[in-house]
């Protein structure tokens, strides 16, 4: 048997990386396959466990999620404020505000909280079920761990990122009026006037269009990655920090390909 | 008059709000091998952390090599580590070291022994089977021999006090054997004081001298094997075994 | 019936199970022993398919289930307890959850009437007092005990337990090896143990199948295996450290 | 240093590569339902970039990137007793894991603000220049961009940059109960990191608006 060759260069690092890349990206599609497959066999449905996984998932992000909204609101409102200060213009920063948080910094940064959040957990629990057997434990009863734990999961993440997201979108405008009062010092009616005059119902949309997109891509990663690990403790570390950075790649291509379909 | 290496006197200790030891007594003889038996989650893992200065008691108090140990005096309880060798239930063999590292690496710590680590790294090997195996990574070995670097590593600095905690877990009678010979040898080339946790009576009763029974968080025997037959306690005979 | 034929198994360039012939007769207890990593895990769970083998076949009840499907195994699987060495309850749920999840699962009953069984199985491990209590809340070998009620479920014909009383102390490890006994003994199953605790391989089997270097060494009784003039089933009978095994 | 800058390298250029895209196709997109106008678009993106979404994408990115991974580890060596072990041999662990992993995390902070904005910025022309036909010199000018951003955003490197390895050690030494525990402690360190970027970064933002830089 020959040793694969260690090359140390950037251009092989990078070769290997890309090799990987593709390894995994076809395992997550199978994945994916197997999922849709399980969901089709409706009468395997584990209702007991998705309403677990729906409370659970719900209840554990909710505060992280709003707080993550309301400083990001905040935060939309601070970045323009320079600009609205050099131009005058502060009927546009409810309008400037309104946009991003809707339709591009709101989900993802709503994404990338509940992929650290519910994600990373997600992978560490399957994980951990991985390595102490109790996967192997499942099938050995006849039952199988696709349609007992993954799709729970998939349908529970798609859904509560949804509202979740929802409900950032509200607490993400709130926490840019406060800002908006306190740091800039501008009326809130002004800001509020400008989110309600500039019409963003499509961006609100596309924004909760995007949540259900990046639920399912953020339960397919976290699942993917935590039925991979091997070796123990140490395993279950690593594939919860390739879980979350897989999902934050997933995040930015999947928001980058909705945007441009969506205009 | 006798000497002891290590004493609890009195010490209880609660985590998470239960009381997991409770008032025990534990007194070490200098030079001689002391068993510690008892059912799974009685506290004897608890016991040898505390003996090796990693649990505080919450109440009573440690005494090593005749002192009282202060938790808060960091200096004085670097002192009294570097005469402390342990052996961890699940090795606690560093992943990101080589097998040479790891053995070297109580050496590097300690700068009265940082001269000729090399040399004492390949002695401490050798002793127990593994020369030429330095530059290994640990993952490279089986579980036998990941067993006999933590053990190597444990007395490379020839501590006073040397801890073992259930060192043939999990290990066929074969290896076991080898790995209580080992700890045999190791003990009467530096006359140390030796504490070993383990479920294997069998071998224990050949191995040591005295033997101590832990049952829910108490020391409730501590005494010499004859001792134990002639003690009214049931549950030291079970757990003896006699 | 379990059947081996020429089975072969590789974990990268290391030969696990080279060229393993066995077969398991129906009713006994037989024991699988050998030093650590010498693939007698292995060499179980590839009865239950949870492994597949590099060559070689695996006939159970004379039908090879060598080329079958997770969902044809999943069948398969129904008439077995495998017990892991370490015991893999799920977590997140009770001791009597845990039970119940298989009853819940293949006979259709209401959740309540699930758990109503479970505690009937949980009185056979004696386990029922304390049925509320999550895993991490008992010791390690009330969670075997657990964990064989759980398999014992589905009604098998055959119990697996694997390395049932490593770890375990005294007490614990004889009430695990009365269990084995009274599952053979009164409830007529086959049993398959993983061990290499010398006290209960001679209490308690029928068989021994003593595997070394990926090969069976020895397959017979226990008087056989003690009557044993092989200098390496003598070492490891005997526990001794100075020998020809290579551990 | 070499393996939190060098893992990390693919993954920020991926992420703001596409940061870049969205935020350029986007303004000028909205810009184009206001004004007939698309010059102020290269300017303002790349002040913002600089300012704004730099410091604080690349921070969010190392948080999940480099926070999760020195989580894991020491983590993982907590639950199987190896910070212990050295304790006992008198290493000190925080010495001899953490303080590397600091400095290493301030100054790779700030490279990859640099790379990053470099990485965003080129993404962003091409779509800029290519898919709404805005002149290469309009668009890449640093008209938008004075250098109490480039100060701000600096010390916002280095605030992330020091706050990420705090964090994520901290849960990592506070695991219990083995493979769980690591996965907890992982899944900890993302969201407190996560968190505590985007909350610094108001606080700095804010302060640093106040006073007018």
């Amino acid at each position: 048997m020959s040793k694969p060759v260690e090359t140390d260069s950037f251009l092989g690092n990078f070769g290997r990386t890309f090799i990987t890349a593709f390894q995994t990206v076809g395992a997550m599609t199978l994945l994916q396959l197997r999922i849709f497959r399980s969901l089709l066999a409706i009468k395997n449905f584990d209702y007991d466990e998705s309403v677990t996984q729906l409370f659970k998932i719900g209840v554990r992000s909710l505060p992280v999620v709003i707080a993550t909204a309301a400083f990001v609101g905040a935060l939309m409102v601070v970045a323009s404020g320079n600009f609205v200060r050099a131009t005058g213009a502060t009927t546009l920063i409810g309008w400037a505000a309104g946009t991003a948080v809707f339709s591009e910094v709101g989900p993802i940064l709503i994404g990338l909280m509940f992929s650290g959040r519910v994600g990373a957990n997600n992978t560490a629990e399957l994980g951990t079920m991985v390595v102490t057997n109790q996967i192997d434990a499942l099938r050995v009863l006849g039952i199988n761990p696709i349609g007992y734990l993954i799709v729970p999961r998939f349908m529970a993440m798609i859904v509560m990122l949804f509202f979740l997201t929802a409900i950032g979108d509200l607490f993400a405008l709130t926490g840019g009026a406060i800002t908006c009062r306190a740091v800039l010092g501008i009326d809130m009616r002004i800001y509020w006037q400008g989110i309600l005059d500039s019409n963003l119902l499509s961006e609100f949309i596309m924004g909760l269009v995007k949540a259900i997109f990046f639920g399912g891509a953020i339960a397919i990663v976290s699942c993917h990655w935590g039925l991979q690990v091997t070796g123990g403790a140490r395993g279950v570390g690593r594939a919860v920090n390739d879980s979350v950075v897989t999902s934050a790649i997933a995040i930015f291509m999947v928001n980058f390909f909705i945007t441009v379909l969506w205009t | 008059m006798l000497q002891y290496a290590a004493q609890i006197l009195d010490a209880s200790l609660t985590l998470n709000d239960s009381l997991v030891l409770d008032q025990v007594f534990l007194q070490l003889e200098s030079g001689r091998i002391h068993a510690l038996v008892g059912a799974g989650g009685s506290g004897k893992t608890l016991l040898l952390r505390m003996l090796a200065t990693l649990l505080q008691p919450s109440k009573g108090e440690l005494h090593l090599f005749k002192k009282a140990i202060n938790f808060r005096d960091l200096k004085s309880l670097r002192q009294v580590r570097s005469n402390i060798g342990v052996q961890f239930q699940n090795l606690a063999l560093f992943d990101f070291l080589t097998v040479g590292q790891n053995v070297g690496f109580p050496l590097e710590q300690d700068s009265e022994l940082t001269k000729d680590i090399s040399i004492q790294v390949k002695t401490a090997l050798d002793s127990v089977g593994l020369d030429g195996r330095q530059e290994h990574a640990i993952s490279a070995l089986s579980g036998g021999m990941q067993r006999r670097v933590a053990i190597a590593r444990a007395a490379v600095a020839k501590p006073k006090l040397l801890l073992f905690d259930d060192p043939s877990g999990g290990l066929d009678p074969v290896t076991t054997s080898r790995i209580f010979e080992l700890i045999r040898t190791i003990q009467e080339e530096n006359d140390n004081t030796v504490v070993i946790a383990s479920h294997d009576i069998d071998r224990l009763v050949k191995l040591c001298h005295i033997f101590h029974v832990v049952d829910h968080g108490k020391v409730i025997f501590s005494g010499t094997l004859s001792e134990a037959r002639q003690s009214t306690d049931d549950r030291v005979k079970v757990f003896l075994d006699v | 019936m379990i059947e081996y034929v020429n089975v072969t198994k590789q974990f990268g360039p290391l030969t696990v199970l080279d060229g393993i012939n066995l077969t398991i007769k129906d009713g006994e207890i037989t024991y699988v022993i050998g030093s650590s990593g010498t693939g007698k895990s292995v060499l179980v769970k590839h009865a239950v398919g949870l492994l597949r083998p590099d060559a070689g076949r695996i006939l159970i009840d004379n039908i090879d289930t060598t080329d079958f499907n997770e969902r044809q195994w999943n069948q398969i699987r129904m008439r077995y307890a495998l017990v892991f060495q370490h015991p893999t309850l799920f977590d997140s749920m009770s001791l009597v959850d845990n039970v119940a999840l298989p009853i819940r699962k293949h006979q259709k009953v209401s959740k309540p009437a699930a758990k109503k069984s479970a505690m009937e199985y949980l009185e056979r491990v004696g386990m029922t007092t304390k049925a509320d209590l999550m895993p991490s809340d008992v010791g390690p070998g009330e969670r075997k005990r657990v964990s064989i009620a759980r398999a014992l479920t589905l009604s098998p014909d055959c119990a697996i337990l694997d390395e049932p009383t490593t770890g375990l102390d005294v007490v614990a490890s004889k009430n695990i090896d009365e269990m084995i006994s009274e599952l053979s003994k009164s409830l007529g199953k086959t049993v398959i143990v993983v061990s290499h605790d010398l006290r209960s391989i001679f209490g308690v089997a029928d068989r021994i199948v003593f595997l070394y270097k990926g090969k069976i060494r020895l397959d017979g009784s226990p008087s056989a295996f003690r009557a044993s003039d092989d200098p390496v089933v003598r070492q490891f009978v005997s526990g001794e450290a100075s020998g020809p095994m290579e551990t | 240093m070499y393996s939190i800058g060098n893992q990390s390298l693919v993954f920020i250029a991926l992420t703001l590569a596409f940061l870049g895209l969205i935020l350029v196709y986007q303004a000028s997109y909205q810009a184009l339902k206001v004004l007939p106008d698309l010059t102020p678009v290269g300017p303002v993106f790349i002040g913002t970039m600089v300012r704004v979404f730099g410091p604080t994408v690349v921070a969010l990115m190392l948080a999940t990137r480099v926070g999760a991974g020195i989580a894991a580890e020491t983590g993982s060596m907590t639950v199987t007793d190896q910070i212990e072990a050295m304790k006992v041999t008198n290493a000190d662990p925080v010495e001899y894991l953490v303080v590397p992993r600091f400095i290493a995390s301030i100054i790779m902070m700030i490279v990859l603000w640099v790379f990053g904005v470099l990485v965003a910025v080129a993404a962003g022309t091409l779509i800029g220049t290519l898919r709404f036909g805005i002149q290469l010199r309009t668009f890449l000018s640093l008209s938008g961009t004075t250098m109490s951003d480039v100060w701000v955003a600096l010390f916002k490197c280095v605030i992330f940059g020091a706050a990420i390895p705090i964090l994520a050690a901290d849960s990592g030494f506070k695991a219990t109960g083995g493979s769980e525990g690591v996965g907890w402690a992982t899944t900890k360190a993302v969201v407190h990191s996560l968190f505590t970027v985007i909350l610094l970064d108001f606080l700095i933002s804010s302060i640093a608006y106040r006073f007018g830089w």
